[in-house]
């Protein structure tokens, strides 16, 4: 009756979409310090941008991820020098920062409205599903999983081999050192808000090809990935790792639970809520540090 | 200097406030005594209101191109009684409050008498104590709550939708036919869901063990687990009300989990050549769904309409089209019957046109107090031929 | 017991020692001078007495009683009160409210006696404007006192950060730095000031202070501190003649020599 | 039709608004607190009032009862987030909403679920139409009256000057004797009641909720009147909830008129939306900025800068 190595793998493909959707937002909330709501549509861009590629049965999934990654990373390096640069050069404070992303992501998911209209969309290609020991699986969530591990070692490599990646943890843990160090700070923050939010729309990809393709398809998931990257403490990727995967067990053990005891389902978020107010109480730092 | 600082800001502040009350009062004042003797004689005021942002807002939008269908179909026939229909559509953000400040908005500013709307069974029950104030007729395409039937303000208040008592005794009887012994009821989390479900678990009672009721998120879009949880349980059986959005997601992770090997009963929620948009919930359909909906003659008012839908908008219709298409349609034929738009004399000519009425969403009769009488239920299921996958009636069935 | 104790304080940072078991004593009515090159641990020393850091080991007593790990609040009710070195000014205020902010304990400061009790407090406010006035006076900042707080000049907040500090008339003040970033005169005239004061009011002075000669004249008694321990202490003059003195300051001896 | 009673609808939902914007500055305007969960009180209130109103209380008890326990969950929930940095308590509160929306549809036992609750009407009878209107008109604006009114006196206290100075600067403010968590929680209290208060009302009015109408976006509303309105001040309070709500309304006449090419919903929301970017990009102190603190040391000094 209780089948566990499903389960397990179920949270490990919620927890790669976690990692994947959550690794920009906790390394540009690191950088510039505040937590950015416009990353929702940074995700549902990506998943729209796919859906020009994944409109026919015959689509490419590699080339919508790819295309994907680079539109959303676009979109959030435009939207960080027109919109948050800005407003960091008037020395806006962190509340109107969090407001403007608010903001922001209105306007985006708005206009995503606008072009796409509100109705879901679906990609067109069948991942079909197989037994793998036991375990029901389909490609897709074979390749989410690929994707997020794949993530994680070039994030390390990236974070601890290179100039940049040292600059990012640098900057993060004490910008006005980095500052007086000689480290390009401007140019390391487009980077990781590039790749952080490139990062998104490959989520965004994956989201939309396991569920289906809406506007408000970002902002659902938003505080659950809100909730990793303070769980993981802000900032730190390793953390974010951990935490995305906690909360992948946590969501899909819950919901068993949830059962068990003959509660909705719909408290899956709150499991998730509970879980971030319970460590902002006892370990306000996350995980990490 | 400080003090004048603060007057200037005062003055400011209240000149403010004055022009902003006059621009109100003017616009109100303006088009009470103008808009009123030349354009009534010309027009049908249809007013609706139907959710074009908030959760619905995908729901909503094709619900308002079916309304917009049915309008031009009677325009371009010439109107009613020689008037055309001028249709107001407003936004309700699938929030009840708005929908009522919608409502509010077409009844006193806009002079609309005859009203589509009240989307949700929320919004119906703001809206619905309002427009029975105001004499207003309100027909609601998508209010299927079963609490709605006796309230007492129901006087203006039609649905074209059937209340969910009906249908759920007949998708409880579909699995005792079957011999279906163990259960899973999945309902979406809101009135249409949880009352239906409910509806089904009573009617069920004695006859199979319902082994768990999950409700679940619309909006979530991600239900691997509460399948994951349904696989577990391993009922003979999973009753699913929901509607196209979710349903689809819902029968592609079930495919993915393997689900299709137990009997899946859906609903007229699940109902619509929409849910094909999505490959894999198309074969999880053709291989595990049956499901119910209001009757309609074979062939009919239905498969016209989708043709129409399909020409116009190049898309399918879905859940609710075809009740909101005959609300409009309804409504101007009892306009055209009453000879006015009065909504009294609409109101009167809405009952008797009501009776046995032939629309999209099958055969129309209304009750004494506005509900529609629907005994009589569609099984259908999906079939594939020539890799086109489409709806096929199964038989008809009737509630007890 | 004297009148100010710190225990063997200790505090970590990380991996780093910032305080290694600092210990020093202030008698009442005294000005005390805390010395030390850059990086020795005298704010850090002065923010974990205070109580905006707390100790991980180590005791503070005030007149007796310990005040280790209160909060910075309940430290400043018994009658100690903190200059931070770089001032920490309420920028959209007004220099008149900086410094009424800054009153102990009155009327008006909780929900129900500034709804309540508005005729009681208004006149408290008065009164308490009118010390505010003199403390304006005395720092030289009467013609500022409706400007915000943010519009002013470095030296200028400096002497309002003092200002603030002097307003609940404190039993002890702990002042850090303050006459850096101020004009000499003005610098040697808030030591008269402060001197004035431990005179009139029996004050009790903690000053953190680089430059020493500063404190020749005011101080009875200095602490040299190294590395987070108290390295030599004694009247002014018999310190800085410690050749042990120079020791510790080998690196930044230019600036002692000035 | 009858513009009149649009009008007073209008008054009605632009007092409510006005509340929960005056709630908030209080919070975020004065102390810089940003609670983002602004709808979690507001629903809090509406449903005590609800459940109290059903039974048979009357509605003045039933309002306070609602403040009441909207104030109580503003403690419990921000206790835990006040002693973090602010952006936690940004994002607990936001969660915190959704987790009671959630907890009200799935216990069907507490206030109908999904289907919502009936509320009885304070007014019935009073019966006509008309004075119906006229009373809830009256009543919002009585209610918000004094919620300003409370609002101005805190402002222009020996409170309010320490709830500026928490805003300024936390730490300095406990340098200086002043127990900031006590202050932070007196405000958060305060301004979940008077959303409460908000709640109950809108429940009266509304005379059925349920909980769809209890989403993100009514914080996100309240937010843009202040925002647009002037944080810290609390008559920009008022006018950002007047002119948000008339914006909101115009908008909705204006599309009657204007054929456009696009959707007007959409529009408005992306417009909105760059509103509030530009404004804190070029006028971050609102339509009406923020004045001094103002009691009779301000007056003493005015009248004789120099003495």
């Amino acid at each position: 009756m209780f089948d566990t190595g499903q389960i397990f793998f179920n949270a490990a493909v919620t927890g790669s979409l976690y990692l994947l959707a959550g690794t920009g937002l906790t390394l540009t909330y690191g950088l510039s310090r505040f937590p950015n709501f416009a990353y929702a549509e940074f995700i549902t861009f990506g998943g729209y941008i796919g859906y020009l590629f994944l409109q026919r049965a015959d689509g490419s999934l590699p080339v919508a991820l790819i295309t994907a990654f680079f539109a959303s990373g676009i979109l959030s390096v435009v939207s960080y020098r027109f919109c948050f640069r800005p407003l960091i050069d008037r020395k806006a404070a962190l509340i109107p920062l969090m407001i403007a992303s608010i903001a922001l992501g209105y306007v985006i998911r708005y206009a995503i409205g606008e072009v796409w209209s509100w109705s879901a969309l679906s990609y067109q290609p069948v991942w079909s599903a197989f037994e793998l020991g036991g375990i029901r699986v389909t490609a897709l969530w074979l390749y989410l999983v690929g994707a997020a591990l794949l993530t994680g070692t070039s994030l390390h490599f990236l974070l601890t081999h290179t100039k940049t990646g040292k600059a990012i943890r640098a900057i993060a843990s004490n910008p006005e050192l980095a500052l007086v160090s000689g480290i390009n700070s401007d140019r390391v923050i487009l980077f990781t808000w590039f790749t952080g939010a490139a990062l998104a729309g490959v989520a965004g990809v994956f989201r939309a090809a396991d569920t289906q393709l809406f506007p408000m398809l970002g902002w659902d998931i938003l505080l659950i990935v809100f909730a990793a990257v303070i769980l993981g403490g802000i900032g730190s990727f390793y953390g974010l790792i951990a935490a995305a995967f906690i909360l992948g067990l946590v969501e899909n053990f819950g919901v068993v639970l949830l059962q068990a005891v003959g509660l909705s389902t719909e408290y899956r978020m709150a499991i998730a809520f509970l879980v971030l107010i319970l460590v902002l109480i006892v370990r306000p730092k996350g995980l990490a540090r | 200097m400080f003090n004048r600082y603060r007057r200037s800001r005062w003055y400011r502040f209240l000149c403010l406030l004055t022009a902003l009350t006059l621009v109100v009062s003017f616009t109100g004042c303006a088009k009470k005594e103008s808009g009123k003797p030349a354009a009534e004689e010309e027009v049908i005021k249809l007013g609706c209101v139907l959710s074009m942002s908030g959760d619905l807002a995908a729901m909503g939008k094709k619900m308002a191109d079916a309304v917009k269908l049915a309008v031009e179909e009677i325009n371009q026939a010439g109107g009613v009684n020689g008037k055309q229909i001028k249709l107001y559509l407003e936004d309700d953000a699938t929030d009840p409050a708005t929908c009522l400040n919608a409502v509010k908005k077409l009844v006193e500013l806009n002079d609309v008498k005859l009203i589509i709307g009240g989307m949700t069974s929320g919004g119906a029950k703001t809206a619905g104590p309002y427009v029975f104030e105001r004499k207003v007729l309100l027909v609601s395409p998508s209010a299927t709550s079963p609490e709605l039937t006796g309230q007492p303000w129901r006087e203006y208040f039609f649905r074209t939708c059937p209340s969910d008592t009906f249908q759920g005794k007949v998708m409880a009887q579909l699995a005792v036919d079957e011999g279906l012994k163990k259960a899973v009821i999945l309902a979406m989390d809101n009135p249409y869901g949880v009352g239906l479900g409910e509806v089904i678990e009573s009617a069920l009672a004695g006859k199979a063990e319902v082994l768990s009721v999950i409700k679940y998120d619309p909006n979530k879009k991600d239900y691997l687990t509460e399948l994951t949880q349904i696989k577990n349980l391993n009922p003979d059986c999973v009753f699913h009300i929901g509607y196209n959005d979710d349903g689809r997601v819902i029968y592609k992770q079930a495919l993915n989990l393997g689900l299709d090997k137990i009997r899946w009963i859906g609903c007229d929620g699940v109902y619509g050549t929409g849910m094909f948009a999505t490959q894999a919930a198309a074969e999880f359909m053709a291989k595990a769904v049956l499901g119910t909906r209001p009757a309609s003659p074979e062939g009919g008012k239905y498969e016209e309409f989708r043709q129409a839908y399909k020409a116009e908008y190049n898309s399918e219709p879905e859940v609710y089209c075809d009740t909101v298409y005959d609300a409009a349609q309804l409504i101007a034929e009892a306009c055209a019957k009453a000879g006015s738009a009065d909504p009294a004399k609409v109101r009167e000519a809405l009952v008797s046109v009501g009776q046995g009425y032939e629309g999209a969403s099958g055969t129309i009769t209304f009750d004494s107090q506005g509900d529609r009488v629907s005994g009589v239920y569609e099984v259908w299921k999906v079939v594939k031929k020539d890799g086109e996958y489409s709806f096929e009636r199964v038989k008809l069935a009737e509630a007890q | 017991m004297d009148f100010f104790v710190a225990d063997r304080l200790v505090k970590n940072f990380g991996g780093l020692r910032v305080l290694n078991e600092t210990s020093l004593t202030v008698k009442e009515g005294t000005i005390t001078g805390l010395v030390g090159p850059n990086g020795s641990g005298k704010t850090t020393f002065f923010h974990v007495v205070y109580g905006l850091l707390r100790p991980d080991a180590g005791e503070v007593y005030f007149r007796g009683e310990p005040i280790t790990c209160l909060p910075a609040y309940r430290v400043y009710s018994k009658g100690l009160a903190l200059a931070f070195q770089l001032p920490r000014l309420f920028s959209r205020l007004t220099v008149l409210d900086n410094l009424l902010l800054a009153t102990g304990r009155r009327s008006g400061e909780n929900f129900g006696t500034a709804l309540f009790r508005r005729r009681h407090w208004q006149e408290e406010e008065i009164k308490l404007a009118e010390k505010a006035r003199a403390v304006l006076e005395l720092v030289e900042l009467t013609p500022l006192a409706l400007k915000p707080a943010g519009e002013l000049s470095g030296g200028q907040r400096k002497l309002l950060e003092i200002g603030r500090a002097l307003m609940a008339d404190p039993v002890m003040l702990l002042l850090d730095e303050p006459a850096a970033g101020v004009n000499p005169v003005l610098g040697r005239k808030i030591y008269a000031t402060l001197e004035r004061l431990r005179r009139e009011k029996r004050l009790t002075l903690l000053i953190i202070e680089h430059r020493l000669e500063m404190l020749l004249d005011h101080a009875q008694h200095v602490y040299l501190m190294d590395a987070g321990r108290i390295a030599l202490a004694g009247e002014p003059a018999r310190v800085l003649a410690d050749p042990a003195f120079y020791k510790i300051y080998a690196g930044e001896s230019r600036q002692w020599q000035s | 039709m009858d513009p009149l009673f649009y009008v007073f609808d209008t008054l009605v939902f632009v007092g409510i608004f006005a509340l929960l914007t005056v709630s908030l500055n209080l919070e975020y305007g004065f102390t810089g607190l940003g609670n983002f969960g602004k709808v979690a009180f507001f629903m809090a209130g509406a449903y005590t009032y609800a459940l109290l109103a059903n039974q048979q209380l009357p509605f003045y008890l039933c309002l306070t009862g609602g403040a009441a326990v909207a104030g109580i969950t503003g403690i419990l929930v921000t206790f835990p987030a006040l002693r973090l940095r602010e952006d936690y308590l940004a994002i607990v509160t936001l969660s915190f909403g959704e987790i009671l929306r959630i907890i009200i549809k799935a216990e069907e036992g507490i206030a109908g679920g999904v289907r919502g609750i009936w509320v009885p009407s304070a007014f019935a009878p009073l019966g006509s139409m008309r004075s119906l209107a006229v009373a809830n008109v009256l009543l919002v604006l009585c209610c918000l009256a004094a919620a300003f009114l409370l609002a101005q006196l805190l402002a222009h206290s020996p409170y309010g000057r320490i709830l500026r100075g928490i805003r300024e600067d936390d730490v300095a403010v406990q340098a200086l004797g002043k127990n900031t968590v006590l202050y932070k929680l007196g405000v958060l209290t305060a301004g979940s009641a008077i959303a409460g208060v908000a709640g109950g009302l809108f429940a009266q009015y509304m005379s059925f909720i349920d909980p769809y109408m209890f989403l993100p976006l009514v914080t996100f509303f309240v937010w843009i009147m202040l925002i647009l309105g002037g944080p810290g001040n609390n008559w920009g309070a008022l006018v950002g909830a007047l002119l948000v709500e008339l914006l909101n309304r115009g908008t909705r006449i204006l599309k009657d008129y204007l054929t456009l090419p696009v959707d007007p919903n959409n529009l408005q929301f992306i417009l909105f939306g760059l509103l509030i970017i530009l404004i804190l990009l070029y006028r971050p102190q609102g339509l009406l900025p923020e004045g001094p603190v103002k009691t009779a040391a301000r007056r003493m000094f005015q009248n004789a800068p120099s003495a």
